[in-house]
């Protein structure tokens, strides 16, 4: 296991990126064109009604203290309050979350479970037709924009064949991973098409490494040579990818929330964005960096457990 | 001199055996032709197009393929094989545009960053880490809210964040190139840094970013696309892929064409750029590793 | 080398491996044929490409990708070409191990060099894990791993070249094979080391009765481990013999050529002259002599009749149309030096 | 024989009145599926049309807008204004209950008035700004006003005066009015409506159960609703909503995209219900005489406006934008809105006459004009590529501008515009506030379009104290006629709400103001 301190240093790094990712943030939202005043007020509402609001938000205070008033405020967890929503948007963000992460989590699953077995089928005969076949659907799938294979989903298997709810989310677990099957789907499709090409690519590599001929020259049966010498160095890539993809994964569920109405913070980014609703954009802003950073820390852990040369701090 | 200097890939003999070799290979002739044909499209749409692709027929709204109508016509009684062929100059537009300014910017960043060193590259390092921690559409989607729809503020969105990966493929290629011989060499001939930097390793670290560059610009569609689809990208009535299959979105079963047939030119073109992209990353790869 | 007379452990007969279509093979191990017998050191040597690699991985059947493999291998009697991968499993590692050029690519860097060594164990033999840890210590020790207890959680990364090659060995050593395939064993290690490892493998094979066939390049390397020396071109036998007489004596236009052109007072492991030209490439044998095209004494017969490999002298065999002139040219050569 | 017949008859006409009792069904649950959530339902917070349409579900008004458009009893039996028009008295039912079963009393309604008329909280206080003083003695309500005001009936119809029950809102967590009222709701509300809301994910669903005290009886004699519960869904795509009730998934959508109503109208499991509504959909004309750059307005020429709205063919834009089930305006104010003048279609199409104003106004060479657009708006897209085909043959050459909402709402307030779409729907049962903001100056530079009217804003003024109904129904008359004269906006048309039910589901309305009414609505088992 990767040792404390190796932790404790990857976690510092941390820091000086996220103080710069809260100045992007701030600044984004303050130095740009708009006001939010405007935005959240009704068209009926008279220039008095605007100022106080201009007031409520702070926007009547220097840069400097606004961007302070920020920081403390979202180390305490205060993100300020949705005017579209009317609510406090740590509590409106921590209420839409778990379905985006659900979401996540079942695509990058099924992306694993539709690319994994594949990319062995294809890396164990290159350039065979089967091989050849399965890269050039993937291919394809790689071409797709995720709202399009949405489309093509929800037309198909909800509208037509009735095999899956249109859209919406469930209220258990079991109903979730039903209605969530296509949304989850739609962006598994084309991250399995990422991860089928590394991973073949990098089995093709194993399969012919020395390490691999020479576990096979000890005489070791096929299981453990596939399983203890090829998969586990196959794999440390794979992480690395799949790592490197949640930015692509959550750009996906943003799409995706919103072609099948899941109640995600994707389609909440989309709705604060229509609705310029300042403070949620920023706070949903800021949750995906935090979200994007967790991952690339897990990832980070994950390969350093897979592979003892990254330990060393 | 000059034989220590000369980038090998300049010669004009490897390039023609270059081309030779990249037309031997049945993927980048399909790749190439789809590319061709989309930049045709893309450049004469009025000479292609059989009809009009913003004027109203209401005496034929929404049928179905037909010879008179290929691709069918849509709620207003376009020409959906009109609209998809102007959609061409759109989002060929898209891909170029989308990219080019990223790349010219990043490669220029990343040359530099990547020569030089030092505190500029930590503090490059910083931010390149604090940009990919926003995931890619978000970020552009929340520069475009703020800037406003429509296509430039969208090119503009995808350019702020977009050199970013540029920048960071040429630092590591130059940084690479840098310790060579030639790179060497030319210091001591006491040439300037910068005649070095473009005259000299750029030219040698540029092919991994042209591969990069052939995969980007069919991102740059699937993300313009899906900018339009969202209604922040390429505004209606202008005809682009993905504001069509928005279009097409209310017909799914009882017009599919209005949204099948934009979807077929996304996924075909995204396929040439990527069928030529891999090529070409097959072919520049370096051998002997 | 030993005077009494070995039993014959390894008969290769007519070894022929190739790859790609059936209609148009890339043939690159042609018409092999060599003997080695228990306890004894062969030297396999040739140019990279000879197929001397190829000869050693069709002898365990693990060619890739996906190589054919003819002839005869016969494994002290029993033909190991047409065993199924079971039954060939039963053998490697077992029997016959082999040990590999990179001793830095060639152990899983994701795994403890304790579970390397024990894993051939936990295949080979019914020991149990305390028993295979012992095991593994012990055999770490052998070949001169310092406190063998404390590294068996090491991983491959921590330990320094040389060091790798050593437990490389040992891994190859787990289950007392009968024949070691050393592939380049030392070519990746830097001089001093590599006499260690040589002396190491040597002495291995005086002590464990275990027959070796060592690939190399290098013909120092031949001359100071070997007892008999077999020379590889073009995928063909040329040359074989005592390691003495050959080096002393040899015959082949190429083994001249390799030996001759070395000066007579260099420190013998100097790396292979390269003569003139460069080796043909496996699309484009002719089908006669495969050294037709760079050999001084080529005649025209030479590219189209193969010459077959014929007994000259004592336990030598050299495949030549014109062994007579070759010699008559380099003696020539070195007069005139 | 002779007294066998009203026998018969009395038989027969009790088996008619038995059928249609029979045909109503009690109980069951309806699904409905939302084109967006509501944040707060509170008569006095709510500000968003998801918001207010949902408030007179839960919380029952003290008189109610009848299915015609008059105004009936609700809580209260029924007023009786002063006739100096200075005082309203209202007597509520007796035995009135909230939903928890405590007493609905006078109290509660003057906590409830005087919470809808401080203008500290929400955005619709002005409404009561005519009332000085709310009281209650026992079941009898008196509101004493300032000046008369003949929109106060109305008012007392609209949802801001929603009946909240004042013990159980005060014992509600909170330091200030408003967090209680979002602790009230978030809880769960003791409500006065038909429905309580029982449970609620928000931006995902909602569901409302009946309230078992609600006062009100359906046709069968018993209390309503006869749900015992509705679901709401959210689905913001008009798409995925219509294949949800395609696919059975929900039993009604709303805010059916005009193009998919012919087809979900063929659609044998369906009926696609269009409901009439308030709601107008126009275009502000920049009237003042010079643009926000300073230069010279073309468009502060009424002939020019004039010109303009000939020169557009509603039937066309109707046909584009609506599929047919809209109509052209024919006047300021949607036909369905109380006092409504307009016999006719304003500026029916006639490009020859627009040709005729625009060489008396001296452009008949013709001039530049910018249509500023709501960017991803279809709608929009297609008014403007047929705006700009029918007036490019007077020489108008018409240019588009892309914006988003907040930016249109900018500009319309900055006056930095020359013609940019705009939509609207009457919030009160009362023709002064679409007046008030179309019209009169003084309120919003007549919806930003700077028209300044000494007329008309001088009789709108006057409607709004006047008392004798007759007379405002002149005034009302007058000002709708002056207004189309001028020409501020180009007229474009009304648009019904499309609700698309499924064929078991009878009773519910959207009423024209927009309201979901789930009261009377029932479902055939």
């Amino acid at each position: 296991m990767p040792s404390l301190s190796y932790l404790m240093a990857r976690l510092l790094q941390i820091i000086p990126t996220f103080l710069l990712v809260m100045i992007f943030i701030f600044l984004f939202v303050r130095l740009l064109p708009g006001d939010p005043a405007i935005a959240m007020a009704e068209a009926k509402a008279t220039d008095a009604q605007l100022e106080q609001i201009r007031h409520n938000l702070g926007l009547d205070q220097p840069l400097p203290i606004q961007f302070l008033l920020f920081v403390t405020n979202t180390l305490t967890g205060d993100l300020g309050r949705s005017i579209m929503l009317k609510a406090p948007v740590t509590e409106i963000i921590l209420t839409r979350l778990p379905t985006t992460i659900f979401l996540a989590l079942y695509s990058v699953l099924l992306a694993i479970c539709l690319a994994g077995p594949l990319a062995f089928l294809a890396a164990a005969r290159v350039n065979s037709a089967l091989d050849v076949t399965i890269r050039s659907v993937f291919q394809v799938g790689l071409s797709m924009p995720v709202f399009y294979i949405g489309l093509v989903l929800l037309t198909v298997l909800a509208a037509q064949l009735r095999w899956f709810p249109v859209g919406g989310y469930g209220t258990s677990f079991l109903d979730n991973l039903h209605h969530l099957m296509l949304p989850a789907l739609s962006v598994a499709l084309y991250t399995s098409a990422i991860i089928l090409r590394n991973l073949r690519a990098s089995l093709i590599e194993v399969l012919d490494a020395d390490y691999v001929q020479f576990a096979r020259a000890k005489g070791l049966s096929p299981h453990i040579v596939m399983t203890r010498h090829v998969l586990r160095n196959a794999l440390v890539s794979t992480v690395t990818l799949l790592g490197l993809s949640i930015g692509n994964l959550m750009s996906g569920t943003l799409v995706t929330e919103t072609v099948f109405a899941v109640p995600g913070v994707g389609r909440l980014m989309l709705e604060a964005i229509f609705a310029r609703d300042y403070p949620l954009i920023q706070g949903l802003t800021l949750t995906f960096a935090v979200l994007v950073s967790v991952v690339f820390l897990l990832t980070d852990i994950v390969q350093s457990w897979l592979d003892p040369r990254l330990r060393q701090s | 001199m000059s034989i220590v200097l000369q980038s090998p890939s300049r010669k004009a003999s490897r390039v023609n055996a270059f081309i030779g070799r990249a037309f031997s290979r049945p993927s980048f002739v399909i790749g190439f032709a789809i590319l061709a044909l989309s930049i045709a499209l893309a450049l004469f749409p009025q000479l292609l197009a059989p009809y009009d692709p913003l004027a109203f027929d209401l005496s034929a709204i929404q049928q179905g393929p037909s010879l008179a109508h290929p691709f069918g016509t849509d709620n207003f009684g376009r020409d959906v094989l009109s609209r998809v062929i102007w959609a061409y100059r759109v989002d060929m537009q898209m891909a170029f545009f989308a990219t080019i300014f990223a790349l010219l910017i990043g490669v220029t960043v990343g040359a530099f960053v990547g020569y030089y060193g030092g505190i500029a590259d930590t503090i490059f390092g910083r931010c390149v880490d604090a940009i990919i921690t926003f995931p890619f559409l978000v970020l552009v989607i929340a520069i475009v809210a703020v800037l406003g729809p429509g296509l430039i503020n969208m090119y503009v969105a995808i350019t702020a964040v977009n050199w970013v990966y540029y920048a960071r493929l040429t630092r590591a290629e130059i940084m690479a190139q840098k310790s060579n011989d030639y790179a060497a060499a030319g210091r001591v001939l006491g040439y300037s840094d910068r005649r070095i930097i473009f005259r000299h390793l750029l030219p040698n670290a540029i092919s991994p970013i042209i591969v990069y560059w052939m995969t980007d610009m069919a991102l740059a569609i699937l993300l313009g696309s899906s900018l339009g689809y969202l209604g922040l990208g390429a505004q209606p009535p202008a005809a682009e892929w993905g504001v069509l299959i928005a279009e097409g979105r209310n017909f799914l079963l009882t017009a599919w064409w209005m949204s099948l047939m934009p979807g077929i030119a996304i996924v075909l073109t995204g396929l040439g750029f990527s069928l030529v992209g891999d090529a070409l990353a097959d072919l520049l790869r370096p051998k002997g590793r | 080398m030993s005077q009494i007379e070995k039993e014959t452990v390894l008969d290769i007969r007519r070894l022929r491996t190739e790859f790609g279509l059936t209609e148009r093979p890339l043939v690159a191990v042609d018409d092999v044929s060599f003997q080695v017998k228990a306890g004894e050191i062969l030297g396999l040597v040739g140019e990279s490409g000879s197929g001397k690699s190829i000869t050693l991985r069709s002898i365990l059947g693990i060619v890739r990708p996906r190589g054919r493999v003819k002839g005869e291998i016969l494994w002290k009697g029993r033909d190991l070409v047409p065993l199924d991968e079971a039954a060939l499993r039963r053998v490697r590692g077992r029997e016959i191990a082999m040990i590999f050029q990179e001793p830095m690519s060639s152990l899983n860097p994701l795994l403890t060099v304790g579970l390397q060594i024990s894993e051939n164990l936990a295949a080979h033999t019914d020991l149990d894990a305390k028993a295979r840890k012992a095991r593994a210590v012990e055999l770490l020790d052998m070949v001169g791993i310092p406190a063998a207890r404390d590294r068996l959680g090491d991983y491959p990364h921590e330990f320094s070249g040389g060091m790798r090659q050593r437990v490389m060995i040992a891994i190859a050593l787990a289950s007392n094979p009968q024949l070691l395939l050393a592939d380049e064993p030392t070519t990746a290690l830097d001089v001093t080391i590599q006499d260690q490892i040589l002396r190491l493998i040597q002495a291995l094979s005086r002590d464990l009765g275990m027959a070796v066939i060592l690939v190399t390049h290098d013909m120092g390397v031949v001359a100071e481990t070997c007892d008999r020396v077999a020379v590889m071109y073009g995928g063909r036998l040329c040359e074989t013999g005592p390691t003495a007489d050959v080096i002393g004596d040899a015959r082949h236009p190429y083994s001249l050529g390799l030996l001759r052109s070395i000066p007579r007072d260099v420190a013998p492991r100097t790396l292979l002259y390269s003569i003139p030209g460069a080796p043909p490439s496996l699309n484009a044998l002719p089908a006669g002599c495969a050294f037709t095209a760079r050999c001084p004494v080529a005649g025209p017969e030479c590219r189209d009749v193969r010459p077959n490999l014929g007994t000259a002298g004592k336990n030598r065999q050299v495949a030549c149309h014109h062994r007579e002139q070759a010699l008559i040219h380099f003696s020539a050569r070195e007069a005139a030096q | 024989m002779k007294r066998l017949l009203p026998i018969l008859l009395g038989a027969a006409l009790g088996l008619a009145a038995a059928t249609s009792a029979l045909a109503i069904e009690r109980g069951g649950a309806m699904t409905f599926a939302r084109y967006d959530d509501s944040t707060v339902i509170d008569p006095v917070y709510a500000d968003r049309n998801p918001d207010l349409w949902m408030v007179t579900g839960l919380y029952e008004t003290l008189l109610r807008n009848g299915p015609d458009g008059s105004i009936v009893p609700g809580l209260a039996e029924g007023y009786d204004v002063a006739a100096d028009g200075l005082s309203i008295k209202l007597k509520l039912r007796d035995g009135l209950k909230f939903s928890d079963g405590s007493a609905l009393t006078g109290a509660d309604v003057v906590f409830s008035l005087d919470r809808a008329r401080n203008p500290e909280l929400g955005p619709w206080a002005g409404l009561l700004g005519a009332v000085d003083k709310a009281s209650a003695d026992g079941n009898q309500v008196t509101l004493t006003l300032k000046n008369p005001d003949p929109t106060i009936v109305s008012i007392l119809a609209t949802f801001n005066t929603g009946i909240m029950p004042k013990a159980a809102f005060e014992k509600a967590a909170g330091a200030n009015d408003q967090e209680k009222a979002r602790a009230f709701f978030e809880a769960g509300p003791v409500t006065s409506g038909p429905f309580t809301m029982k449970s609620r994910v928000q931006g995902s669903s909602m569901t409302f159960e009946r309230n078992p005290n609600y006062w009100r009886p359906g046709t069968d004699g018993k209390p309503l609703p006869y749900l015992d519960q509705v679901d709401f869904v959210i689905i913001p795509d008009d798409a995925t909503r219509i294949l949800k009730l395609q696919a059975g998934e929900v039993d009604a959508a709303e805010f059916i995209p005009f193009a998919r109503v012919g087809e979900l109208g063929a659609d044998p499991a369906l009926k696609m219900e269009l409901f009439p509504s308030t709601r107008i959909v126009y275009a502000p004309i920049n009237t003042r005489e010079t643009r926000k750059d300073g230069s010279k307005n073309p468009l502060a020429d009424a002939k020019v406006r004039q010109a303009l709205n000939y020169a557009t063919d509603k039937n066309v834009l109707i046909k584009l934008v609506t599929f047919d089930t809209g109509k052209p305006m024919t006047s300021l104010m949607s036909a369905a809105t109380q006092l409504h003048y307009g016999p006719e279609p304003l500026y029916p199409y006639n490009p020859e006459k627009a040709k005729q104003l625009l060489e008396e106004a001296g452009l008949g060479g013709g001039f530049e004009v910018t249509f500023t657009t709501l960017a991803g708006s279809a709608d929009d897209a297609t008014l403007f590529t047929a705006l700009q085909q029918m007036w490019s043959p007077l020489g108008v050459n018409l240019k588009v501008e892309q914006v988003d909402n907040p930016t249109r709402g900018e500009k319309n307030r900055s006056g930095d515009f020359d013609i940019h779409t705009y939509g609207w729907a009457n919030d009160v049962n009362d023709p002064a506030q679409v007046t008030g903001w179309l019209g009169y100056y003084k309120q919003r530079q007549a919806v930003g379009t700077g028209w300044n009217n000494e007329e008309f804003n001088a009789l709108f003024e006057k409607s709004n104290v006047e008392v004798d109904p007759a007379k405002r129904k002149d005034e009302y008359k007058k000002m709708q006629e002056i207004y189309a004269d001028g020409a501020p906006l180009l007229f474009l048309f009304e648009t019904p709400f499309a609700v698309a039910v499924s064929k078991s589901v009878e009773g519910y309305v959207q009423t024209p103001l927009g309201a979901n009414d789930f009261s009377e609505a029932w479902r055939a088992k």
